[in-house]
């Protein structure tokens, strides 16, 4: 990248079921946080905000047109103030396009997610096609299972190996003051929990409903410097779409991820993703998706994600630790996730995180997926 | 499913795809405005900077970005600003159907000066003057839900 | 702007209709990216970023960009979806030319779409939202949003129903010269004076109608454009100016963030006689009669005296003002597609390449807007030379 | 006339309300040409048939008008047996309203013999617990076809 783009600011509300909270508190939370911050406030003279980017699902949040009242809590009135209907990795990666572009300095990036007041897999079947996928009623659980499946067959992945990740995520979650679920699990509670769809059981899906909302500050790197003291540089990002019908793809790869991954290093100019990144945030809605993921990214070989988490080199004190903040598994609303990722990764590196805080991170790697079985993947690399 | 057995070829294959999707909004700091129709009251938030009230009630002011937390009642009066008939069916949000409104549709500043909608007793719009007073006609207690249909409809006064 | 400048080297659109039945919505996106892609003699292999604007509301998606972009040859490229109700596909734009100067890609496609005839049963219903609570509850639609508009507009200006209907002409007479438009009716001020009333005093004829079309245009920056185009149309600037429910029409009936995004843009290009310096115009108009006070807000007419123009024969394409050449929205709207359309009109009138509804005369400079919400717009400023 | 009734407005209570809204959706879903051909194949003929594109030569099910990965026009229908191998299942153990049938319930991906991909199906006419990765499998078309990808009722094991 010609530039680099700093991250001054980064907040997250708790997660957990907030029916008590009109979904523009929740905007109203996140993002006056990131603005008490660093002190900056919605203007148009380029002595403040420039621009919003939001993040969240249409049809999550109302039947229609809903963010269209939201947008004057995050400074809307006659400014730029834009939406990407994606998980909110990929509002980050556009903030930071908008930035590298010249077109603002400053820019605001929030998202809102609101799982108890509607039906998930409701919405999440509606992004299935039409006249295939949807008329035989696969939502996103059927499509992750189908892909848990393949994977699992194909390279010879245990119960136990998937049922320790989910056993890993809760454990750190406990570290995590805005995680919803921390409860002490055993690689015996996973498996013996009800099945849900074969071969994912309950305790290795995303807990659900959960409502909350995450935002940050994006700026230039002039600005960036003057506006914080502990600046996170964004340092090569990219995304990258896959085949929708799942029968078009081989569900033992992740192909869209390999291809993101490798664009996004090579701006970052990362050959070695394993020994070169200190810590890993990775959007895992189900607990086969952190090897596969992990394969993706190239943290391992293929078929190797199994093997990297029985070598621990995923915990928390191990070479790269994996979701130190529980992830997305310990429970983080559909569609904020990969924003959240990026939280993490700069709360990370400004040695700001507290009882998760890995030792003396330099470089850092989020992630975000949206679509079918990871259909839509988007990698940010981050560093101090 | 609405297929025609004709020409394999031709006829492009359509059919209908129904679904209902059940929202629980979390209403929030709207709540308050919620009850207050319940109790037959119009209650908007005021803006700290420059006083300005706004129904629907708002979290923040839009223009000064500040948190607004004080709510002011708005009486049962207002001054007309506007009226219009429709003459097209529109849906009803309550049952879901089109439904033919027959009375016009009026706007309205309050005499706590926030502004909203409404429709009207008299349907003649040639009667209905920018700035003549109309006053809030309720549902009886036991029918109000807390929307904003509780005010059944706005009548001149006399 | 410290980023790349970049320039329009493609613009496509299918030929707007009222329905498709030979096509589904994807297959209808790949008609305009493929007009798109030849129009700038690029092939799929070279657009290595694709950027899509859904207005999901009418789609009944949750994310139909999963499902379009396989159908357009995008499997594997970069790329995400906007959404911003009425502007949807002038964020898409944006978000493309944000893309393409941030110097991370090379060729940006941008496309947006509508396939109306499917939409008839739409989740929105006249409004809704989160605020559903409050919309929801009444039935608002952008008819009787422009009747309120236009209801105020008569009785500040004193424009008569006749005016309005001289506006809807207008607008035809551009839109039969326009073969990609869909409404061509051959009216006169009396057949739309005699049409039937929605909502006082918007006739069925003002509304803008319901289209499945898309429309697509590539972008890249300056280096690239140079080598891909002789006719390079230059993205100078662009505003989208929300104001995300900050007013609701009773609040405020002439509610419109244009005048302010132009004024604004205005001076950052420094332009001071838009009328003088911007020679062609696209601009979003759901409602014919919303035409009017546009042309105020865009600084072509004096304040609440557009009327005048057209009483004095003004508008048109070979006259002094030409306002929507290819006949605008009231002709075609395919919803989220509407603004890409603006842009593509607006960037085949730079180039001079409008055929039939071609301004005469140089085309310096043109502007095309986008619509939405509820007085939300995005400006766009595109130039033939830098 | 204006009366700010203060002490009114603080007796209001503030408890959170949750308002239940439905929303109602009834879309028109066109096929298009392609699929159109695609369904009316297997409504009349009870076939499959795949498309081929003149570049990749890749045969995609179910079809597309324009290759996923380079964009040309396809329009080479190739019949296919409807034979095919299980390269992955599940069984859907929890229900939503749109659901084609009562859980518990399979679907698979087939990889189509003569074709590059598989298709998403129903599983059927087999013990759940006795679904294979690997298996043959065949579909069984319903008696009341009508153009629709669920005319297929569910793909079986062959024998």
């Amino acid at each position: 990248m010609a530039q680099r783009v700093g991250i001054v600011a980064v907040a997250q509300t708790k997660f957990e079921e907030k029916p008590g909270l009109h979904i523009g508190e929740l905007l109203y939370l996140a993002s006056r946080d990131v603005m008490k911050q660093t002190g900056l406030e919605f203007k148009d003279d380029g002595t403040g905000i420039d621009s919003t980017i939001a993040s969240g699902y249409d049809l999550m949040s109302g039947p229609g047109g809903a963010y269209m009242f939201l947008g004057y809590v995050v400074g809307a009135w006659q400014r730029e103030d834009e939406r990407v209907i994606e998980d909110g990795s990929m509002a980050v990666y556009y903030g930071a396009a908008q930035i590298l572009s010249g077109h603002a300095d400053v820019t605001l990036v929030v998202g809102y997610s609101k799982e108890t007041q509607v039906d998930k897999n409701l919405i999440e079947c509606l992004s299935m096609d039409q006249i295939y996928q949807r008329r035989i009623g696969l939502d996103f659980v059927s499509a992750a299972a189908l892909q848990a499946m393949r994977y699992t067959t194909k390279y010879g992945i245990t119960p136990e190996q998937l049922a320790r990740v989910v056993v890993k995520a809760r454990k750190n979650a406990k570290n995590n003051p805005y995680a919803y679920c921390c409860d002490s699990l055993t690689v015996q509670d996973v498996l013996r929990s009800t099945m849900l769809c074969d071969p994912i059981r309950v305790q290795e899906a995303k807990p659900t409903p959960v409502d909350g909302a995450c935002a940050l500050i994006l700026a230039t790197e002039d600005k960036a410097k003057k506006l914080t003291k502990k600046p996170v540089w964004i340092t090569g990002m990219s995304s990258c779409y896959d085949h929708h019908e799942l029968g078009y793809r081989d569900l033992a790869n992740c192909d869209s991820l390999v291809t993101a991954a490798s664009k996004a290093y090579k701006m970052a100019g990362i050959t070695n993703p394993l020994k070169e990144f200190d810590v890993a945030e990775i959007s895992e809605h189900y607990s086969y998706q952190e090897p596969l993921w992990c394969e993706g990214l190239g943290l391992c070989g293929k078929g190797e994600g199994g093997k990297l988490i029985d070598s621990g080199k995923t915990e928390m004190g191990g070479e790269l630790p994996v979701n130190p903040s529980g992830g997305v598994l310990s429970g983080i609303p559909h569609c904020l996730a990969g924003m959240h990722s990026v939280v993490e990764c700069a709360l990370q590196l400004r040695g700001e995180a507290g009882k998760r805080q890995v030792k003396g991170p330099k470089k850092a790697l989020a992630h975000g997926v949206d679509g079918p079985a990871g259909q839509l993947h988007c990698v940010i690399t981050l560093e101090n | 499913m609405v297929l025609k057995k004709e020409e394999p070829q031709d006829p492009s294959v359509a059919f209908r795809y129904p679904r209902v999707i059940t929202y629980k909004h979390s209403l929030g700091y709207q709540s308050k405005f919620a009850h207050a129709l319940k109790m037959g009251k119009i209650i908007a938030t005021k803006c700290p900077v420059d006083g300005r009230c706004t129904v629907p009630p708002r979290i923040v002011c839009p223009m000064h970005h500040v948190r607004q937390t004080e709510w002011v009642d708005q009486g049962q009066r207002g001054k007309l600003l506007s009226a219009f008939k429709i003459n097209f069916p529109m849906f009803d949000s309550r049952t879901g159907e089109l439904k033919s409104w027959q009375t016009p549709i009026v706007s309205i500043e309050l005499e706590g000066g926030a502004r909203m909608d409404g429709w009207c007793a008299e349907t003649d719009t040639e009667k209905l003057k920018p700035g003549m007073v109309l006053e809030a006609v309720w549902r009886p207690p036991e029918e109000r839900t807390g929307r904003v249909d509780d005010i059944l409809y706005w009548k001149p006064v006399e | 702007m410290t980023g790349e400048r970049i320039a329009i080297v493609g613009v496509g659109q299918t030929v707007h209709k009222s329905k498709r039945t030979d096509v589904n919505t994807a297959e209808l996106c790949a008609e305009a990216v493929e007009a798109a892609l030849a129009d700038a003699q690029l092939t799929i292999k070279d657009i290595d970023c694709v950027i899509l604007g859904s207005f999901e509301p009418a789609d009944g998606y949750s994310g139909p960009d999963k499902w379009i972009v396989p159908e357009i040859g995008c499997v594997g490229k970069a790329g995400f979806e906007m959404q911003n109700v009425g502007t949807t596909g002038a964020v898409a734009c944006a978000t493309a030319f944000n893309m393409a100067a941030s110097g991370l890609f090379e060729n940006v496609l941008c496309l947006a779409w509508q396939k109306m005839d499917e939409a008839a049963g739409a989740f929105g219903r006249g409004g809704g939202g989160a605020n559903e609570y409050w919309t929801g509850q009444f039935p608002m639609s952008p008819i009787t949003n422009f009747a309120r508009r236009t209801y105020d507009y008569m009785t500040r200006s004193g424009c008569t129903e006749q005016h309005l209907a001289m506006v809807r002409v207008k607008q035809d007479q551009c839109a039969q010269r326009n073969k990609y438009a869909q409404l061509k009716l051959g009216l006169t001020v009396e057949k739309v004076m005699g049409d039937f009333l929605l909502a006082w005093p918007i006739r069925r004829l003002h509304m803008c109608p319901t289209t499945a079309g898309s429309a697509a245009i590539v972008v890249c920056p300056e280096k690239r454009a140079k080598k891909v185009t002789q006719k390079p149309v230059w993205v100078e600037d662009w505003f989208t100016c929300h104001q995300g429910g900050a007013l609701t029409m009773a609040e405020d009936p002439q509610a419109s963030t244009l005048g302010y995004a132009c004024r604004k843009i205005y001076k950052r290009c420094s332009i001071t006689n838009p009328k003088k310096e911007i020679q062609a115009w696209e601009v979003y108009e759901p409602a014919s009669t919303a035409e009017l006070r546009w042309m105020e807000e865009v600084g072509v007419a004096e304040d609440y005296k557009a009327w005048k123009l057209f009483e004095q024969g003004k508008v048109g394409i070979e006259k002094e003002i030409p306002f929507n050449p290819s006949g605008g929205v009231t002709a075609t709207n395919p919803i989220g597609a509407t603004p890409v359309v603006r842009v593509v009109e607006a960037s085949l009138q730079v180039r001079g390449d409008a055929e039939e509804h071609q301004v005469p005369g140089t085309i310096n400079r043109a502007l095309a807007t986008g619509y939405g919400g509820q007085g939300e717009n995005v400006v766009f400023l595109l130039r033939k030379t830098l | 006339m204006t009366h700010h009734d203060k002490k009114g407005v603080a007796d209001i209570p503030e408890d959170p309300i949750v308002v239940e809204v439905q929303a109602h959706s009834n879309f028109l879903v066109t096929v298009g040409n392609t699929g159109n051909k695609f369904l009316t194949e297997i409504r009349d003929n009870k076939t499959l048939m795949g498309i081929k594109c003149p570049t990749c030569k890749k045969i995609y099910i179910p079809p597309r008008s324009h290759c996923p990965t380079c964009f040309a026009k396809m329009s080479e229908w190739v019949k296919l047996s409807g034979k095919g191998t299980l390269e992955t299942f599940t069984i859907v153990r929890y229900k939503e309203q749109y659901m084609p049938k009562e859980p518990p319930y399979a679907y698979g991906v087939i990889k189509l013999d003569g074709a590059t991909t598989g298709i998403v199906h129903l599983i059927g006419g087999v013990d759940l617990n006795k679904i294979k990765v690997g298996m043959k499998m065949e579909p069984v078309f319903k008696e009341q076809r009508e153009g629709s990808i669920l005319d297929i009722e569910y793909f079986k094991p062959v024998g």
